[in-house]
């Protein structure tokens, strides 16, 4: 009996729930259905939620559960040779017992304790899954039951109906929360513990980034130097680069689809635009570091300028190439969204189409816009590869484009892969990069949120 | 016929018995359709209007809904370029020169032929914003002190002025209907067109503000060219010179506002007329 | 002749040469405009061809590849010297040395122990698993001799198809002159027959190029995606929908809003800490796993889903849902019958670039185990699988010169599985599209 | 949660990403020839490898791992601490790091010496410990090329960094007296630091495309792994090093200096509980493996010496603890 | 003022003179606000209206432009909730229940208390569906054919039937301004309201069409309590029993339609209707 099979299961009881609800909502009416405060169906789906949301939630209650429970019951059942070994060996035990009872391969012959504790293991699942069957039937025979009881025309079905749907949405709101502080949660100890071995104070301020330390004791002397600046500096610069070619190109294409090209191309090139984004990361990065790099240096040392083969500008661009369909494909579906009325309202006045996609269509589509533009250049800052390949890791405090710079992200996710050692200030400042990062981002959309709010007061 | 298409000012001459009897001496017309169809898709909404539209007068279209008023007065200014399924057959002069011809400019026509709508439609912006608009896009004012005074006298002449003198900054979205009306007025006359064409400018107004824009329309009309749509007779009355009657997307009868009230030649307009007057 | 009877106001402006020349500079802005518009897309395009260009152009070969025809005995000396048929000898038995003696055959002449161990070099390991496969499928065929293809080791179908050049000195390529005498024999005698890559879409994983293939990436990207599809798409809409349409406006909604647009601006790679910490440290759930996998990936969507969820309802205008309120319907009513089909095609977009943002992915996928070298293709969600873009990943770190080829060739399948994901959103897009 | 309890019959492998071509095709051929499941071999790097493998027994945690380098005391001491008290090592192998640029060039021949000074933050001028001021090769040595020393490699979280500034750079700084002569924490400091003004460019860990770049650019050097340059042996050349070619036999018996073993060690209390570990160890340590001639070597690996192989494979097989 | 409050059909006794006065004999108030006003943010629209709805009867609402009419319009179904910015204050009940208790569903509330805007805003489907949105999701009709007559008795009774009944499946967008108009009343009759609320609903609509609605709004009369507002005092006057006179956000007088049109009280009121009868 799988998880699908119960799963299935009770859906059908919710469906028969659903109908007997609505037939016994139609019958209490007694033939005037408006006498019902609700539509009949309502009232199906009132009875398919007592019936399915209760055994449901028992259902993962009791799967999260009944592992640990089971394992549990098997480990105090173990002769008290196994008993009084280690819990790391029970542990071992407990994957051979699971071995067995699952009719894995096993390499060593068992012996004949774990035979019985693998029997009495299967034993138990069994009955924690027949006792699961009943008890989650009753439970959806009971709601059936309550929930039909209820139904009269009085009964507020769409409203409860609605209730449940709400808590749903609110709920699917909070995820974002949670996962929040499932972030921060996760960063925070690792994070707390570099900022006993490098000072915040160096760490925010300091203008030098060279995480060499040692991996083995008796290597390298010198700490290395966890200046952050240079970091965010250079994700300032590369996200400047990719927003300088994004937001117009993007901005520029969602206008010229909307307003001016036929509907036909319009279909066509923002399917095709989409594309852009789900490129493989590493694709682009080949792309920037064999291509677009040399291209900027040949340029540049065309120009007479100092060009590294390793340039922001080189990452920057091509950045900006990936996240064009966030500018592009969010913002046409905002201009698109504009109503025809305010079009109409300009090209009266004698404006020319232009004057009135710049002047009337982009304000009205504004917030709409800048919530693209800032996912763009959300993605910008958390994007890695590309900046590994093409802008190297050498963090310079440079804002200039034609430098080599690195960026936070990037520094958090090659000291995360690389070779770490417990405990070193260089693996731990990861955690220290993500969680200011982190707050730093937080930081600058509070002041974004209070900006736009201003903004709606003014003009909503 | 053909003649009057040549040259709209000396057009009066040609013009055929039904119109040119109600011209009034030494106006000639602004604007002229002839033959005009409109089809919306396969529907076609507009059989074939003729209608002369003599200068620094009122026109006033009336008829039932539906028949095709706006249609018409969308073609005036070749707003129905943006309707895509909307397709126009026939000829219309401005100054004896066919707006639809390939020269002319559709935004140079309808700087020239400015337009209210039927349904108010401020732009998400200021008051302020929405009525210096136009002036600025072509570039009616120099000096920022030129652009309060079009703004000001604009809001004032569609009588909105006190209602908002002190609340330009905020949106022109948060008025009521009737000032969102007043607003789109005052939009439109703050470019100074040479024809303008109203869709049921009063619709949303009071009695008040209605005489307002009533009297407005009477001081307009000394130097500008007036089409309106309207469904009060008396209004049409009031304060056109010409009116014609459409009817299911044909144009039944057009004259002299007075003759057509009193002594209509169609018993469809005078059933229509008479529904209301009776 | 107008300007005799207007008086100077009166449509004067626009008869002007004044207003003429500005008329003029406006359309050439528009056209510049227009132009602006057109040369965006243009360049947007020509970068999205010139990417896809170097990409077909790079793998376009790995679609094809070459096998090796052998008359193979299936000898019961090498195989069954003992003649049980035992499952378990037969399992164990040296098949590598079948083939290797199928290709010795063709080549009686060479004879000293470096030259046999050269040529025999051409045999794939595949080979033996194939001979394998067939033997323990088939016992009978222990005795006979059976014409059999398998593949070309990497390097000698890289020299066929031209990624070897045979100019370079000897020293400096991984074929011989010698070995290259050999396969152009083999060519000429119809023992090399190039035909369509089936291994490519039928193998798992392989440190060999000419057996590495993405059915597990594949079957695990589907799998990994079907979860981030099923968590990501209603959270993201039912979240979106909340905070747009029914929260109210307090510190609480605030806080999730500037939370959701933070998460946005999260590295990816931190999602996979969280994952790490969470899924499968607190939550003790499978490593390696698409479930996992797929709800970090979900995670990482969700900003983007609900922000331009969120965009695409702001933009329908409230008089629908006066509208709707007035006959008497419930916000949620209104929400779902007129609004949410309205906002439907930005609601879309927003998936389609998560979608497309999800199924590219990698680093996420490092902290919780999932760049990994699997060859099993996972038959559940709870089974080890990587990813497409893993497979790419790791391909393209890999130092064999047979994998340059494949790494293109996986992007282009990942492209295509991209696009066939996409193309269901976008017609669906299009059906909700309209203006008002 | 239910998913873990149904027990693991799969080995799991984290570990250096150096190492994890060697054993995954190790994983592969025995997937593919015994009755076992496939292990799966994870690229986690070295010490992020060594953290998993550490922290604890049972089946969420990994059996093996991969190392391009020893396992630290500090590392043994926090396994045993999680309860992971045995750990056997087996070595694989030997890993070259190449110092290769672009076939256009000429080929060259370096010191260890040269290379120091060439890619050192500070080095010793006039007897003065001064920042580098080196910017091209032939100012270390009139005999060196006039080229600008560009240098790809790998940065600081790299396995590779970590070896090649044990051997190249200590090395190098210790043939200059007054180094030598700095107190010792100084002393390090001088030996180990790599410059940062641009001459040394971090690279990242995607050694194809230090290859393309070299390609592309005939001036640069870049710093990987041997096997990438026998992969690309058309393209890319190795600089002999103190005259000794990078080459399998000159890395084999130690002549080139600049080669590194790479281990897996193993978690010897899950031996028995996951199945096919000891099989699996077999196959690695197998001749046709990680012997001459074995399919490891065709994948770029540097073989032990016969009697080394011997030693290992019975060490292994006997799953000796490993010892510090 | 208290016992009204509390039943509302028998409520007349407790009526305020004002009020009292105005209401025919039998009949009760349906509604009744009491010290209405209403803030849109800082900015007080309603300056604390009292106002006594009576059952089945017409109450006209006029007032100049801005002057809160379309505000207390929308109080009275709580379509103001819908307004971010919109607070209100006071007492509003139908059938003597607060209908800004918290016992009230709002949603249940706007079914019994319907409303057409200002603006017309049919839904961008088509025709049918958007008569039919109200009834189906109320459960009104169970069968196809059921709902096929609703529709087509809305559109009958709305007087638009004959201009669309081949069209049904086409887009309500694409109807003329006064179709559109005409298309909401219909939409909003279909779901049977007990109070129905009317804001302008003949300003886009010819005289023909205007009649129309005139005769449905006397028919619904019978059966049906209903709020107009309007700024065409014939109109008012040939339709309503009582009318309100709002100005500046007060409500200057209220009464029997005939008395407030032949002999106001208010000397603001008597300049506002004079303003056109004069
Ligand atoms: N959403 C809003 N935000 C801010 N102010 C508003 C809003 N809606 C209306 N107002 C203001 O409230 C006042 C009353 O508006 P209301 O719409 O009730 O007027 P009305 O009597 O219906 O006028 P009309 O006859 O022109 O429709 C006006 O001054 C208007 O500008
Ligand atoms: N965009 C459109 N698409 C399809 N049909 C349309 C469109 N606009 C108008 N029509 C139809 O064309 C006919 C004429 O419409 P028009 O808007 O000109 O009427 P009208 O005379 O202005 O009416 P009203 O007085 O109600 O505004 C009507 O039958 C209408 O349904
Ligand atoms: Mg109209
Ligand atoms: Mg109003
Ligand atoms: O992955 P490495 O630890 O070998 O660099």
């Amino acid at each position: 009996m799988s998880v699908s099979f119960f799963l299935a299961v009770l859906a059908v009881l919710a469906f028969v729930g659903f109908q007997l609800g609505r037939s016994r909502a139609v019958v209490t009416a007694g033939g005037t259905l408006s006498r019902l405060h609700s539509v009949p169906s309502y009232y199906g789906l009132y009875v398919a939620l007592w019936v399915g949301l209760p055994a449901l939630i028992l259902f993962a209650l009791w799967t999260s559960l009944e592992g640990s429970i089971v394992d549990g019951m098997v480990r105090s059942s173990l002769p008290a040779a196994l008993a009084s070994l280690s819990p790391q060996e029970i542990n071992l035990v407990m994957v051979d017992i699971h071995n067995l009872a699952y009719g894995n391969i096993t390499s060593r012959v068992p012996d004949p304790a774990l035979l019985t504790a693998a029997e009495y293991y299967k034993h138990l699942r069994g009955i924690g899954h027949g006792a699961l069957a009943v008890v989650m039937l009753a439970l959806a025979c009971a709601g059936l039951y309550y929930a039909r009881q209820r139904i009269e025309p009085g009964l507020r079905a769409r409203n409860q109906v609605e209730k449940v749907v709400n808590v749903f949405l609110i709920l699917c709101s909070l995820v974002a929360i949670l996962t929040t502080v499932g972030i921060v949660l996760s960063l925070l100890f690792e994070a707390i513990r570099f900022f006993t071995k490098v000072s915040p104070a160096e760490f925010l301020f300091g203008l030098h980034w060279s995480p060499q330390t040692a991996i083995r004791a008796d290597q390298v002397a010198a700490d290395g130097s966890f200046g952050a600046v240079p970091l965010f500096t250079g994700t300032l610069l590369i996200a400047s680069i990719a927003m300088v070619v994004a937001v117009p190109l993007g901005l520029m294409s969602a206008i010229y689809m909307s307003e001016y090209a036929p509907p036909k191309v319009r279909g066509t090139v923002k399917p095709v635009l989409e594309i852009l984004a789900g490129i493989p990361t590493v694709v682009y990065g080949f792309f920037a570091a064999l291509t677009m790099a040399p291209f900027v240096r040949d340029v540049g040392q065309g120009l007479g300028l100092a060009v590294s083969s390793e340039s922001a500008l080189a990452a920057g661009v091509v950045m900006g190439v990936m996240i064009i369909p966030f500018v592009s494909s969010l913002s046409d579906d905002i201009i698109n969204a504009v109503p025809q009325s305010l079009r109409d309202g300009s090209y009266g006045l004698g404006a020319t189409k232009s004057e009135t996609i710049r002047q009337v269509v982009l304000p009205a589509a504004l917030p709409g816009i800048v919530g693209g533009i800032l996912l763009a250049v959300s993605r910008a800052i958390g994007e890695t590869m590309i900046v590994v390949m093409a802008a190297g890791l050498a963090a310079n405090l440079s804002a200039n484009p034609l430098d080599a710079v690195s960026t936070v992200t990037v520094q958090i996710a090659t000291l995360l892969v690389g070779d770490q050692e417990f405990d070193s200030a260089k693996t731990l400042s990861a955690f220290g990069l993500g969680l200011v990062l982190f707050t730093v981002t937080l930081g600058l959309n509070i002041i974004a949120l209070r900006v736009v709010q201003k903004y709606r007061e003014k003009y909503d | 016929m053909t003649a009057q298409t040549q040259i709209g000012t000396s057009a009066v001459a040609g013009a055929d018995a039904r119109s040119a009897a109600g011209i009034l001496a030494g106006a000639a017309n602004k604007m002229d359709a002839k033959q005009v169809k409109v089809y919306y898709g396969a529907k076609q909404a507009l059989k074939g209007i003729d209608l002369a539209i003599p200068e620094r007068q009122v026109t006033a279209l009336i008829g039932p809904s539906g028949c095709g008023k706006s249609t018409f007065l969308r073609c005036l200014n070749r707003m129905n370029d943006t309707i895509g399924i909307a397709r126009i057959e026939g000829l219309i002069t401005l100054d004896g020169q066919d707006i639809y011809d390939r020269e002319i400019d559709p935004v140079q026509l309808r700087a020239r032929v400015g337009m209210v709508f039927q349904k108010p439609n401020p732009f998400p912006k200021s008051i302020y914003d929405n009525v210096s608009y136009g002036p600025r896009i072509h570039g009616l004012a120099s000096r920022r002190e030129e652009m309060d005074e079009i703004v000001a006298r604009s809001l004032q002449r569609a009588g909105l002025w006190n209602e908002v003198k002190d609340r330009l900054k905020e949106p022109g979205t948060g008025l009521s209907g009737g000032q969102q009306q007043r607003l789109c007025i005052a939009r439109a006359i703050a470019v100074s067109p040479e024809v303008i064409l109203m869709d049921e400018p009063c619709s949303a107004l009071d009695p008040i503000a209605t005489a307002h824009v009533e009297e407005l329309i009477d001081e307009l009309r000394e130097n500008y060219t007036i089409v309106i749509v309207t469904h009060n007779m008396q209004q049409a009355a009031r304060v056109s010179q010409r009116t014609a009657f459409f009817h299911l997307g044909d144009m039944v009868e057009v004259g002299d506002t007075e003759e057509i009230f009193t002594n209509p030649r169609d018993e469809r307009t005078q059933g229509y007329i008479t529904g209301r007057y009776g | 002749m107008t300007d005799i009877i207007s008086t100077p106001r009166a449509g004067a402006p626009y008869q002007t040469d004044d207003f003429a020349a500005r008329l003029k500079k406006r359309y050439a802005a528009e056209r510049r405009f227009k132009m602006y518009g057109m040369a965006a897309i243009g360049v947007a395009l020509a970068m999205l061809a010139i990417l896809l260009a170097s990409i077909v152009a790079q793998g376009y070969t790995a679609f094809a590849q070459h096998d090796l025809a052998l008359e193979v005995h299936f000898d019961p000396a090498e195989i069954d010297p003992q003649g049980t048929r035992d499952p378990d000898a037969l399992s164990n038995a040296n098949y590598g040395a079948l083939a290797r003696n199928a290709l010795l055959a063709v080549f009686p002449e060479v004879e000293s122990r470096n030259d046999r161990r050269r040529l025999t070099a051409m045999i794939s390991n595949g080979a033996a698993f194939e001979l394998r496969r067939m033997v323990m499928d088939d016992p009978s065929l222990i005795g006979t001799r059976k014409s059999v293809r398998f593949a070309l080791a990497s390097d000698y179908d890289q020299l066929l198809k031209g990624n070897i050049d045979r100019t370079v000195p000897e020293a400096d390529r991984k074929v011989t002159d010698q070995q290259i005498a050999w396969i152009d024999r083999l060519v000429s005698n119809g023992s090399i027959v190039n035909g369509f890559n089936w291994r490519l879409f039928l193998n798992g994983d392989s440190r060999d190029p000419e057996l590495a293939g993405l059915k597990a990436g594949i079957i695990g990207s589907f799998l990994t995606l079907l979860v981030t599809l099923g968590l990501a798409i209603p959270i993201g809409i039912s979240a979106a929908v909340y905070l747009e349409e029914f929260a109210p406006k307090n510190k609480l909604t605030d806080l999730i809003e500037v939370n959701i647009n933070n998460l946005a601006a999260v590295p990816s790679i931190v999602f996979g800490l969280l994952g790490l910490a969470v899924f499968l440290n607190a939550l003790d759930m499978p490593r390696s796993a698409p479930v996992v996998g797929g709800i970090v990936l979900a995670l990482m969507t969700l900003p983007t889903i609900i922000i331009s969820g969120r965009a695409a309802l702001k933009a329908v205008p409230p008089s629908i849902r006066e509208a709707a309120l007035g006959v008497g319907a419930s916000p949620l009513q209104v929400v779902t019958h007129h609004v949410l089909p309205l906002a439907m095609p930005g609601m879309l977009t927003g998936i389609i670039i998560g979608m497309a943002q999800a199924l590219g992915e990698t680093a996420p996928l490092l902290m919780i185990g999932m760049i990994a070298f699997i060859v099993d293709t996972p038959s559940g969600f709870g089974d080890a699988a990587t990813v497409l873009p893993v497979q790419i990943f790791m391909w393209a770190d890999s130092p064999e010169r047979g994998f340059v080829e494949r790494t293109s060739a996986a992007i282009m399948v990942l492209l295509a599985f991209l696009i066939a994901m996409n193309a269901i959103a976008v017609v669906l897009r299009k059906q909700f599209e309209r203006r008002w | 949660g239910g998913a873990q309890a149904q027990g693991r019959d799969q080995i799991r492998i984290v570990g250096s990403s150096t190492v994890f071509p060697f054993t995954s095709a190790v994983a592969e051929t025995f997937g593919r020839t015994g009755k076992f499941k496939t292990p799966v071999v994870e690229s986690t790097g070295t010490g992020g490898g060594i953290k998993q493998f550490c922290a604890g027994v049972g089946v969420q945690h990994p059996d093996l791992t991969n190392a391009s380098r020893r396992i630290k005391k500090s590392e043994l001491e926090s396994c045993a601490a999680n309860g992971v008290t045995t750990v056997s090592e087996l070595e694989v192998g030997f890993d070259g790091i190449v110092f290769a640029n672009s076939k256009a060039s000429p080929n060259t021949d370096y010191t260890i010496k040269q290379i120091w000074q060439a890619l050192a933050k500070q080095v010793v001028v006039n007897g003065q410990v001064v920042p580098n001021p080196y910017k091209t090769w032939n100012q270390i040595d009139p005999s060196l090329p006039n080229k600008e020393i560009e240098v790809l490699g790998p940065p600081p979280t790299s396995g590779t960094r970590d070896a090649f500034v044990e051997l190249v750079m200590d090395v190098g700084c210790a043939q200059f007296p007054e180094v030598k002569a700095l107190p010792a924490d100084q002393q390090k400091a001088v030996c180990n630091q790599i410059r940062e003004d641009g001459a040394y460019v971090e690279a990242g860990e995607n050694d194809n495309l230090i290859v393309q770049k070299l390609a592309a650019n005939k001036d640069a050097y870049g710093i990987f792994g041997y096997s990438f340059l026998d992969q690309n042996m058309d393209k890319l050349q190795g600089a002999k090093i103190n005259g000794v070619a990078p080459e399998l036999d000159n890395i084999a018996d130690a002549k080139y200096p600049v080669a590194r073993s790479m281990y897996v060690y193993v978690k010897s209390q899950h031996v028995d509980v996951i199945p096919g570990i000891r099989e699996f160890l077999a196959e690695y340590t197998s001749e046709k493996a990680f012997g001459e001639d074995g399919y490891l070597e065709a994948k770029g690996l540097i073989p032990l010496p016969k009697d080394k192989r011997e030693k290992v494979r019975t060490s292994i097989l006997n799953l000796t603890p490993v010892t510090m």
